[in-house]
C-alpha cells in the first residue's frame, strides 16, 4: 500500500469513529428497550428463537395495542455472540439511547449478566434475568436492581427433586435412588449442584456430579460412567452443543429417555432434533408452555406476520425458547405498565421501571388478557423476594414437538431460600453492600 | 609464505577424541595441539569431520571417547557456555548470525557474557544499567572500527550482503575478546578480494591480541599462506599435521584432498 | 557479445526492486549463446543471484520485482511466465545454497526434477541412469535423506534434479561454495561435460573466478547492480585489474594473502 | 496415604476387577479416537504439502458439512449432494490457492498461519451467510444401532467411522508415498522456492491439497455433524484435533491415526478413572498433558520427521 | 523529504542509544502520549472508554507480554489467557483476603504470581520447540482454566463460581468496582500500559532483549556465544507471564468487573492476543500496539459503520458480512505487508524519508 492510500484509509477510518461520538437526537415519547442478541456464533440455534420472541412481542404491542399505554416501545438489536466482552460493549453503546435510556436489560448470557449486576445501580438500568444469571440476586436486599422471576436454578432443582419424587411415588422414595446430574463445567452448569447436594442429604439419593467440558461436543466418557452407574434419573444443566450431543449419546446408550430431564435450557427445538428419533421422549423442566396454540400467537400471526402463519413458523413461532421470551418480553412490558401506574403514561426512566419490577403483579386475569391464560403461572414480585420461586413443570419432546406432561410442579422453597439469602449476604460482605430494609 | 614461527606454550590439547552420531562415526581417535599464539588449520574433504571437530572443542558435541586439556585443565567434554566463560569464540561455516537485529546489537551481543546487570535496572533503565551498556557499546565500537563496518552499524544483518555477514559474524565473536577463535570456512564464496580483506583480519587479529586461532579453510591458497600449522582430516581420521609445506606435498593429501590440479 | 545470430537468453536493460524501496539491479544486460558456458562474476551483493533470479522468475517469491527491461529466452519475452512454465521450455536454475529437500531421499529429490516432464516412466528412468552415470556417488546415496547426505552430495543432487528436467540452459549459482578444491574441479568438469555432451547452456553466477574463467567462455562482472566489463574469458583474464581483484595475481607471480594487510591498490572502475 | 492409595492403587485395582468395562473404555477411546484424527488429517494433509498450519481446517469442516446439508435441506438427493459439495471444496481451494496462498509465497510459517486464521473469520462469516446459523439435522444414511458384543456396547456409526477413517488413511498414504504429486507435495513443504525452481507449480500443488482436505474435512463434518448436528459448534472441534496433531507429528499422516488412538484412550481412562478423583471434566487439559509426556521424549512428535539440525 | 534524520547527529553515545533518537519521532510520541492523557479522558464517551479503549489497553498490556515471549524469545504461546486468569485470580484473592492492601500493589504481586506460573510452564520449552511447544502453552491455558473453574478456594466459595472485583480506592480514589469512573480506570490503564511498555522497551533494547532475540534467531550461536538458552527463555516465560499477570488483572478490575475462567478462553484470548502479536509486527513493541488496534478496533469500527453510513441490515447479516471483511482484511494487511503493521510503519517512514522522490 502506498502512503498516500494508506493515509486515505486512516483519514478515512479517523472520520468515521469520530462520527461515532455525535450524539443522535432521539423522538419523546418511546420507551427504549435494548436488545442483546446471538444470531450467530456458537449458541446461534438457541439465540435466534430468543431474539425473534423478543422483537415480535414488541412487535405485537406496538401493532396491536399501539405501544404501551400509548408509549411505543423502540429496541434494537445488537449482536453479542454470546460473548462477554462483546456484551458489555453492546451495553454500553445501547445503554443511553432512547429519551430515557435503556429501560431494563435481559442479557440472555450468564456471563454478561454478572458483569452487569455491579453495574445496575451505578447505570439505573435494572436486569431482569429470567431463570438465569445469578440466583443470589433473588434476595432483593442485596440486589434492588436485579430480578430473576419466575424462578431459579435452585428452585428449579428442587422443583426437578420434586418430580423425580412424585414419579417415583413420594419423597419417602428417594431413599436409595441414584441421580446423575450432568452439567456444563462453567458457573452456569454448576448452578444446580449445591441444592441438588443439600436435598440429597435430606432425602437420602445418591446424587453423582459429571461435568461436561466445554463445548461438549465429545461425551463419551460421561456416557461410559453412567452406563457403569446406571442411574434412576438424570438431571442435566447443559448449553449449546453440549445438549445435542448429550441426548444422541443417552439414545446410544439405550438410557430410557424418560428418565433423562434436563434443565430449561437444556429443552428446546434445536437441542433434540439433530438427535433424530432417539431423541424420543427426553424431557426438560420449563417454567411456561410450549407449543403455538395460546392467544398470543394467534395474535402475533396476525398483527405481526399479516396472517401468514408459515412465515410466523420459519421465524420460531411456537418453539420452546421462542416462547420464553415472549413470557420475558412480555414481563418487561408489564413492569412497563406497572410503572407508569405510578408515575403517569410516558417514557419511563430506568428507575421508575425497577419499581415497575420491583412492584409487579402479573396475575391470572392479566394473563388471560395478555393471550397467556395457563401458559405461565402468575407472578407478584416484591421488594425481598425477586424470583417468588414459581413452581416449574415438565415437557417432553414426543418426536415432532415438546408437550407439557405434568402438572405444575412446586418448588422446595424452605430449602432453598435460606441458601439463597446467605450467598446474597455473603455477596454483601464482599462487595460491601449494605442490604436495604424492605419494611 | 609464513615464515616459521616458534610456539611451545599449548593452549588446547586434544586428545584421541572419537565421536559417533547413531551408528556413523564422524571422529575417530583424532588428537592434535593447538599453541597459544599460533593460527593452526585444519583443512580436509567435505563431510571429514572438520566442523564437528570445532563443534568439539567448544563444547556443543560431546564426545564418547578422549580428552580435552584447555588452558591447563583437563576435561572429558566441555560445556558450551563453559567454553565461552572461558574464552572460546567462534565463527560458523552457514552464517549463524542473529537476522532480525542490528549489526550493532550482533556485536553487543558477543559481549553478553560480560554484562552482568539484572531485569530490573534494565527494565527502568537505571544509572548501573545504562552504565554499563555505555562501556560496553564503547567496546563494541573498537570491534566495528577494527573491521571497517562503521556504515552498515545500525542495518539489520539480514539486509547485508554475505561477505559483510562475514565479517559481522567475525566481529561478534571478537566482541567476547576471545583468548581461541574458531573461524569455521571464514572465506567461503568470496571472491579473491574479499578473501584478502578477511585475511588481513584474522592476522591483525592474531597479531594485535594475540588471539590464537582455528581455521578451518578450502582454499589452499589462503590455508598456506596465513597457518602456522595445518592438521588434514579424512573421513574422521587425522591423515596429516605439520608445515604447510610439509603437509602440502604429502601424497595421502593429495589423494585425499587436493586432487592432482594442486 | 560478438558471436551473435544465436543467443539463447538475451536479458535487456533490466531494473530490479526489492519490497517497493530496494533497487538491487540498476540496468543489468547479458547475452548467453546457444550451448555456450557464459560466467558472472563480482563480489557478494553485486546482484548475481538476483540477476539469475530475475531470469528464473523466482523473485517474486521474495517480494522483488523487475520493473524495467526485457528478459527473452530464443527470441520469446519470458518475464512473466511462472518458473515452471521456464521449466517446461528448458530452463532451470540450480540455486545457490543447493536448497535439496532434506527429507526426501537423493532419488525423490532427483525424480522431483523431472516433475514437470510428461513423457512416462521409461524416459525417466532412463534419465536416472543418465545422471547417475555422471554422478556415481549419488548412486550409491541413492536412498539416503538429502538432509543427511554432504555438501558435495548435495551440490550434485541439486544439479542433477535439475538434469531430470532435460534443460537447455541451466542457471547456476555458486556451484563451488563451499567445497572441497577437489570437489571444485570435480564439479566445473561435470558441467563441461554436460555443455559438451547434452549441450546444455550454462550461465554460472561464480566467486571463484579462476574456475569460472577457466570453464567459461565469456565473462561479466557486476558490480553494484551494474555490468562494469565483459569478454571473452581470455580477454578477462589478461585484464590487469581483474587479475589484482577478482584472481589474486599480480604482475606474474600469485600474492601472498599475507602481503595484502599492507599494502592494497583500490579499484579503478569505482561505482 | 489414602491420597496416594486412591490416585495410586485403587484405579488399576478398578480396572482389573472390571475388564469389561474397562475394555469398553478402551474401545470407545479408540473409537473417539479415530475421530479425533479424522479433522487431525485434514491439518496434516496441509501442512505436509505447504508448511501452512491451516488454522482455518475447523471452519472447513463446518463449511463442507453447511453445505452438503444446506443443498439436502434444499431436496437435492445425498449422492448428488456430496458431489456438490465436493465440486464447492475444491472451488474453495482454487479461490484460496488465488487469493491467499499466491501473495504470500514463500513467507515464514506464522505468517501463513495468521492468513489461515483471517479466512477462519471469512469462512465462518460466509457459511453462516449462505446457510444461516441454526442447527441442523444430518443424515446420510449411516446405520445408527447399538449392539452388544460380550458386554461391550458398540454403535455401528462408531465402528463406520472407524473404517472410513482407516481408508482414508490408507489411500493417502499412497498417495503422498508413491505418486509423482505425492513426492511434489513433499517437496514443496520442505522448501518453497527450490521446488518452484525445479519447476514444480506451486498453484496446482496447492489447489489439489487443499482440495484434498476440504474433502477430508467434508468427510469429518459428516461424522462429526452426524452426533451434535450441522452448526458453529462443529469448527471447535479443531480443539480436539490440536493435541493429536502434536503428538502424532505434524507431518505424518499414520501419526494422525496413532497419535488419535493414544489421545482418545488416554483421555478417556483418564477421565474415568482419575477425573472423578479431582472433580471430573480434566479431558481437556489431561490430552495436553499427555501429548506433552510424549514430546518430552521426542521432541519432534510420535512419527514427525527428525529435526536436521546442522551448524 | 519531511522525515528527515539528515542534520541530527549524536554526539555521544547515550545520545545514539536514546529509544527515540529521531526528534520527528519524539514529537509524535509527545502527542500520542498528550492525546492519550489530556485529551482522550476530556472527550470520549463512557461507550468509547468501557468498551473500546480500556480493553485496548487490557489488550495492548498482553499483547506486549506476549510478544516479548514470541516475537522476541521465539517461543510460541498459546498460554496467554491462563496466564492472565491467573493474574486475574490472584489479584481477587489478594484483594479480598487483604482489604486494606493497594489494589495496584495487588496488581504487580498477581504479575509475579503469573511470572511464576509461567515459570513452570515454560520448562518444556527446553526440549520442545516451535508449533510443538504450543502443546505445554495449550496445557498450561486448560488446566488453568480447568483449575480456577474446580477449586472452589479460588472463588472464595462462593456458590456461583464468579470473581467479582469488589470496590478498592487508590489514595482516596475509587479505581475498581461499579462505582469507579471509567475515566478513572481508563487513567489507571492507561499508567501502568505506559509504564510497562516503556519498561518492555528497555529491556529489548538491553542485554536482555539482545539475548532473548539471539535465542530466537540462531538459538545454536546464541548458545555458543555463551546465552544460556534455558535461563534465557525461563526469563522470557517469567516476564512475559507477568505482562499477561497484570493483563489479567487489569481485565477483571478496570474493564470486565465480574469474570469467570470463561473470560480467559483460548479462542476469545489467548488467539486473539497471538493474532496481535503477529499482525502488528513479531519482536516490535509498537506492533504490540498497533495490532492490539486492529484487533479490537477493526470489529468495532465495522458494527458501527453501517449505521453511520446511514443504512441499517439484520443483525446476524450484519455480523456475518463483518466477520467476512474482518477476515478478508486480515488476508490482506497480510499480503500488503507480512512482517505486520510495524513494518509497514517503517517502510511508510522510509518512504516520508525520502518523499518526494521514488528512492
Amino acid at each position: 500500500m502506498k502512503p498516500s492510500r494508506l493515509a486515505v484509509f486512516g483519514l478515512g477510518a479517523l472520520t468515521v469513529f469520530a462520527g461515532l461520538f455525535a450524539t443522535q437526537a432521539v423522538a419523546q415519547n418511546e420507551q427504549f428497550i435494548p436488545m442483546l442478541v446471538y444470531r450467530t456464533g456458537p449458541y446461534a440455534p438457541s439465540g435466534i428463537p430468543v431474539a425473534n420472541g423478543f422483537r415480535d412481542y414488541y412487535t405485537l404491542i406496538n401493532e396491536r395495542d399501539g405501544g404501551i399505554n400509548g408509549v411505543k416501545i423502540t429496541f434494537e438489536e445488537c449482536e453479542t455472540q454470546y460473548n462477554t466482552k462483546l456484551g458489555v460493549e453492546c451495553y454500553e453503546k445501547l445503554k443511553n439511547k432512547g429519551p430515557t435510556g435503556a429501560s431494563l436489560v435481559n442479557p440472555y448470557s450468564t456471563g454478561i449478566t454478572y458483569q452487569l449486576i455491579p453495574k445496575a445501580p451505578v447505570d439505573q438500568v435494572p436486569i431482569l434475568s429470567m431463570g438465569y444469571g445469578r440466583t443470589a440476586a433473588a434476595d432483593g436486599r442485596v440486589f434492588p436492581w436485579v430480578f430473576n422471576f419466575p424462578t431459579t436454578y435452585w428452585s428449579q432443582a428442587s422443583g426437578f427433586i420434586n418430580y423425580v419424587a412424585k414419579q417415583e411415588g413420594g419423597l419417602d422414595k428417594l431413599k436409595g435412588k441414584k441421580i446423575v446430574h450432568v452439567h456444563h463445567n462453567s458457573a452456569y452448569g454448576k448452578e444446580a449442584n449445591p441444592t441438588l447436594e443439600v436435598l440429597a442429604e435430606k432425602y437420602g439419593y445418591n446424587l453423582t456430579l459429571l461435568a461436561v467440558d466445554h463445548p461438549g461436543q465429545e461425551q463419551k466418557s460421561t456416557w461410559l460412567q453412567i452406563r457403569r452407574l446406571r442411574p434412576d434419573w438424570i438431571f442435566m444443566s447443559g448449553w449449546g452443543v453440549m445438549n445435542q450431543v448429550a441426548v444422541k449419546e443417552a439414545a446410544a446408550i439405550n438410557y430410557p429417555m424418560d428418565h433423562f430431564v434436563g434443565n430449561w435450557w437444556s429443552g428446546s427445538d434445536a437441542d433434540v432434533i439433530p438427535a433424530g428419533d432417539g431423541a424420543v421422549g427426553y424431557k426438560s423442566t420449563s417454567f411456561h408452555g410450549a407449543g403455538a396454540n395460546w392467544q398470543v400467537h394467534r395474535d402475533i400471526i396476525n398483527y405481526v406476520y399479516g396472517g401468514d402463519e408459515a412465515k410466523a413458523k420459519a421465524n420460531n413461532l411456537g418453539e420452546v425458547l421462542y416462547n420464553r421470551t415472549l413470557v420475558n418480553a412480555m414481563f418487561g412490558v408489564e413492569a412497563i405498565r406497572t410503572a407508569m401506574e405510578k408515575y403517569g403514561n410516558k417514557s419511563m426512566t430506568g428507575e421508575q421501571v425497577r419499581w415497575g419490577l420491583e412492584n409487579l403483579n402479573v396475575t391470572k386475569r392479566r394473563l388471560k388478557k395478555l393471550g397467556m391464560k395457563d401458559m405461565l403461572r402468575p407472578v407478584k414480585v416484591s421488594c425481598v423476594d425477586h424470583e417468588t420461586g414459581g413452581p416449574v413443570i415438565i415437557q417432553q419432546w414426543d418426536g415432532k414437538q415438546w408437550k407439557m406432561v405434568s402438572d405444575w410442579i412446586p418448588t422446595i422453597r424452605d430449602v432453598v431460600r435460606p441458601m439463597i439469602e446467605k450467598a446474597a449476604a455473603d455477596y454483601a460482605m464482599e462487595n460491601k453492600i449494605e442490604p436495604r430494609d424492605c419494611g | 609464505m609464513a615464515s616459521a614461527r616458534q610456539f611451545d606454550e599449548v593452549l588446547l590439547d586434544v586428545e584421541n577424541v572419537s565421536l559417533a552420531f547413531g551408528g556413523v562415526r564422524a571422529l575417530e581417535n583424532v588428537s592434535f595441539d593447538v599453541c597459544k599464539g599460533e593460527i593452526r588449520a585444519i583443512i580436509g574433504p567435505n563431510g571429514a569431520g572438520k566442523s564437528s571437530m570445532l563443534n568439539v572443542v567448544n563444547g556443543f558435541y560431546h564426545p564418547q571417547d578422549g580428552v580435552i586439556t584447555y588452558k591447563g585443565k583437563t576435561r572429558k567434554q566441555m560445556h558450551t557456555h563453559e567454553a565461552a566463560a572461558q574464552g572460546i569464540a567462534r565463527t560458523f561455516q552457514n552464517i549463524a548470525l542473529f537476522k532480525g537485529m542490528s549489526t550493532l546489537d550482533n556485536i553487543m551481543t558477543g559481549r553478553n557474557l560480560k554484562m552482568r546487570t539484572n531485569f530490573l535496572l534494565q527494565a527502568f533503565y537505571l544509572g548501573p544499567a545504562r552504565r554499563e551498556e555505555m562501556e560496553h557499546r564503547r567496546a563494541a565500537e573498537r570491534v566495528i572500527d577494527f573491521l571497517e563496518i562503521q556504515a552498515i552499524r545500525k542495518t539489520p544483518v539480514g539486509q547485508l550482503p554475505y561477505g559483510l555477514q562475514k565479517r559481522v559474524e567475525l566481529g561478534r565473536a571478537l566482541a567476547a575478546e576471545p583468548e581461541l577463535l574458531l573461524l569455521d570456512e571464514p572465506m567461503a564464496g568470496m571472491n579473491t578480494e574479499e578473501k584478502e580483506d578477511m585475511c588481513r583480519f584474522v592476522l591483525d587479529v592474531n597479531e594485535q591480541f594475540g588471539t590464537t586461532i582455528v581455521l578451518i579453510e578450502h582454499d589452499m591458497g589462503v590455508v598456506m599462506d596465513i597457518s602456522d600449522r595445518v592438521v588434514v582430516l579424512d573421513y574422521g581420521r587425522k591423515i596429516a599435521d605439520g608445515m604447510p609445506d610439509e603437509v602440502r606435498t604429502k601424497p595421502e593429501v593429495i589423494d585425499a584432498y587436493l586432487g592432482v590440479a594442486h | 557479445m560478438t558471436n551473435n545470430g544465436t543467443s539463447l537468453l538475451a536479458v535487456n536493460n533490466i531494473e530490479v526492486i526489492y519490497d517497493r524501496v530496494i533497487l538491487v539491479l540498476k540496468g543489468v544486460s547479458l547475452e548467453v549463446p546457444e550451448g555456450g558456458i557464459v560466467a558472472l562474476l563480482g563480489a557478494n551483493g553485486a546482484g548475481k543471484t538476483t540477476t539469475l533470479k530475475a531470469i528464473s522468475n523466482l523473485l517474486k517469491a521474495e517480494r522483488g520485482e523487475v520493473t524495467k527491461g526485457s528478459i527473452e529466452y530464443r527470441g520469446e519475452r519470458v518475464d512473466r511466465l511462472t518458473p515452471s512454465d521456464l521449466v517446461k521450455r528448458g530452463v532451470i536454475q540450480v540455486m545457490e545454497g543447493r536448497h535439496c529437500f532434506e527429507h526426501l531421499t537423493v532419488e525423490e529429490n532427483l525424480l522431483t526434477g523431472a516433475y514437470s516432464r510428461g513423457d512416462g516412466r521409461a524416459g525417466i528412468q532412463q534419465d536416472l541412469e543418465l545422471v547417475y552415470s555422471y554422478f556415481p556417488k549419488l548412486k550409491e546415496r541413492r536412498h539416503g535423506q538429502a538432509g543427511y547426505i554432504s555438501g558435495g552430495e548435495q551440490q550434485m543432487t541439486a544439479l542433477g534434479r535439475a538434469l531430470m528436467s532435460r534443460p537447455k540452459m541451466i542457471l547456476l549459482d555458486e556451484p563451488s561454495m563451499g567445497l572441497a578444491p577437489q570437489l571444485v574441479e570435480e564439479i566445473f568438469d561435470i558441467v563441461k561435460r554436460l555443455n559438451q555432451n547434452e549441450n546444455v547452456s550454462f550461465l554460472l553466477a561464480e566467486q571463484n573466478t579462476n574456475m569460472a574463467l577457466h570453464y567459461g567462455q565469456y565473462g561479466y562482472i557486476l558490480e553494484n547492480g551494474r555490468v562494469v566489463m565483459d569478454g571473452d574469458s581470455k580477454a578477462l583474464s589478461a585484464n590487469e585489474d581483474v587479475k589484482e581483484f577478482y584472481l589474486g595475481v599480480s604482475g606474474e607471480q600469485r600474492k601472498s594473502f599475507r602481503e595484502f594487510k599492507h599494502y592494497r591498490r583500490r579499484k579503478r572502475w569505482l561505482s | 496415604m489414602d491420597i496416594l492409595y486412591s490416585f495410586l492403587v485403587a484405579p488399576f485395582v478398578d480396572m482389573w476387577g472390571y475388564p469389561v468395562f474397562f475394555a469398553e473404555v478402551v474401545i470407545n477411546g479408540l473409537l473417539t479416537g479415530v475421530m479425533y484424527s479424522l479433522v487431525a488429517l485434514g491439518f496434516v494433509l496441509i501442512f505436509k504439502a505447504s508448511g501452512v498450519f491451516n488454522f482455518a481446517q475447523g471452519v472447513m469442516v463446518l463449511f463442507a458439512a453447511l453445505t452438503l446439508v444446506g443443498l439436502m435441506e434444499h431436496g437435492v438427493p445425498v449422492w448428488l449432494a456430496l458431489a456438490l459439495t465436493m465440486v464447492v471444496m475444491v472451488a474453495l481451494a482454487f479461490a484460496i490457492e488465488r487469493l491467499m496462498l499466491r501473495p504470500l509465497v514463500n513467507q515464514p510459517h506464522i505468517i501463513l498461519f495468521m492468513a489461515t486464521i483471517g479466512l477462519t473469520f471469512f469462512l465462518e462469516g460466509f457459511g453462516e451467510l449462505l446457510w444461516g446459523s441454526n442447527v441442523k439435522k444430518l443424515d446420510v444414511g449411516i446405520p445408527n444401532e447399538s449392539f452388544e458384543v460380550g458386554g461391550i456396547l458398540l454403535n455401528q456409526f462408531d465402528l463406520f467411522a472407524a473404517v472410513t477413517a482407516a481408508a482414508l488413511v490408507g489411500v493417502l498414504v499412497v498417495f503422498f508415498h508413491k505418486t509423482a504429486i505425492g513426492r511434489a507435495l513433499r517437496a514443496v513443504a520442505d522448501d518453497h522456492q527450490a521446488a518452484l525452481s525445479v519447476g514444480i507449480p506451486l498453484k496446482t500443488i496447492w489447489v489439489v491439497v487443499w482440495s484434498v482436505a476440504g474433502i477430508v474435512a467434508m468427510v469429518a463434518g459428516i461424522m462429526w455433524g452426524a452426533k451434535s448436528g450441522v452448526q458453529f459448534s462443529l469448527s471447535l472441534i479443531a480443539l480436539k484435533a490440536l493435541p493429536v496433531l502434536i503428538l502424532g507429528g505434524f507431518t505424518s499422516v499414520p501419526g494422525a491415526i496413532i497419535g488419535g488412538l493414544i489421545i482418545g484412550v488416554g483421555e478417556k481412562i483418564g477421565e474415568i478413572y482419575w477425573g472423578p478423583l479431582v472433580g471430573g471434566a480434566i479431558e481437556n487439559w489431561f490430552a495436553y498433558v499427555l501429548a506433552l509426556v510424549f514430546l518430552l521424549f521426542r521432541p519432534q512428535g510420535l512419527f514427525g520427521e527428525r529435526i536436521i539440525e546442522r551448524v | 523529504m519531511l522525515y528527515r534524520e539528515a542534520g541530527q547527529f549524536k554526539a555521544t553515545y547515550v545520545a545514539d542509544q536514546a529509544m527515540l533518537p529521531i526528534v520527528q519521532d519524539r514529537w509524535f510520541i509527545a502527542a500520542v502520549l498528550g492525546l492519550a492523557y489530556v485529551v482522550v479522558p476530556f472527550v470520549a464517551s463512557e461507550y468509547w472508554l468501557q468498551a473500546v479503549l480500556i480493553p485496548f489497553l487490557v489488550f495492548c498490556m498482553a499483547a506486549i507480554g506476549l510478544n516479548l515471549l514470541t516475537g522476541y524469545a521465539g517461543q510460541l504461546s498459546l498460554g496467554t489467557g491462563g496466564f492472565m486468569a491467573v493474574g486475574a485470580y490472584s489479584t481477587y484473592k489478594l484483594v479480598t483476603m487483604f482489604p486494606e492492601m493497594n489494589v495496584i500493589v495487588a496488581f504487580l504481586l498477581s504479575g509475579m504470581i503469573a511470572a511464576g506460573v509461567g515459570l513452570i510452564f515454560g520448562i518444556p520449552s527446553l526440549r520442545i520447540k516451535g508449533f510443538y511447544l504450543a502443546v505445554a502453552t495449550l496445557a498450561a491455558q486448560f488446566f488453568l482454566s480447568w483449575m480456577f473453574n474446580k477449586v472452589p478456594w479460588f472463588y472464595n466459595y462462593n456458590p456461583s463460581g464468579t470473581i467479582t472485583a469488589p470496590p478498592r480506592t487508590f489514595a482516596t480514589l475509587m479505581v475498581t468496582g461499579p462505582e469507579a469512573t471509567a475515566e478513572t480506570r481508563y487513567l489507571i490503564a492507561l499508567i501502568l500500559v505506559t509504564v510497562f511498555a516503556l519498561a518492555a522497551k528497555n529491556l529489548v533494547r538491553g542485554r536482555i532483549g539482545r539475548s532473548w532475540m539471539a535465542i530466537r534467531d540462531m538459538d545454536i550461536a546464541a548458545e555458543i556465544i555463551g546465552i544460556r538458552p534455558f535461563q534465557t527463555k525461563l526469563l522470557a516465560f517469567a516476564i512475559s507471564s507477568f505482562y499477561c499477570g497484570v493483563a489479567g488483572a487489569m481485565s477483571l478490575f478496570l474493564w470486565l468487573g465480574s469474570a469467570e475462567t470463561e473470560a480467559f478462553d483460548l479462542l476469545t484470548v489467548s488467539f486473539p492476543v497471538l493474532f496481535m502479536v503477529i499482525i502488528g509486527g513479531l519482536g516490535s513493541i509498537l506492533g504490540s500496539f498497533l495490532g492490539a488496534a486492529f484487533i479490537t478496533l477493526v470489529p468495532v469500527f465495522l458494527t458501527n459503520a453501517p449505521q453511520l453510513f446511514g443504512f441499517t441490515m439484520a443483525t446476524d447479516l450484519q455480523k456475518h458480512l463483518e466477520v467476512m471483511i474482518f477476515g478478508g482484511l486480515i488476508i490482506y494487511f497480510l499480503i500488503v505487508e507480512p512482517q505486520g503493521f510495524a513494518r509497514l510503519w517503517q517502510i511508510a517512514k522510509e518512504k516520508l524519508r525520502r518523499w518526494p522522490f521514488p528512492y
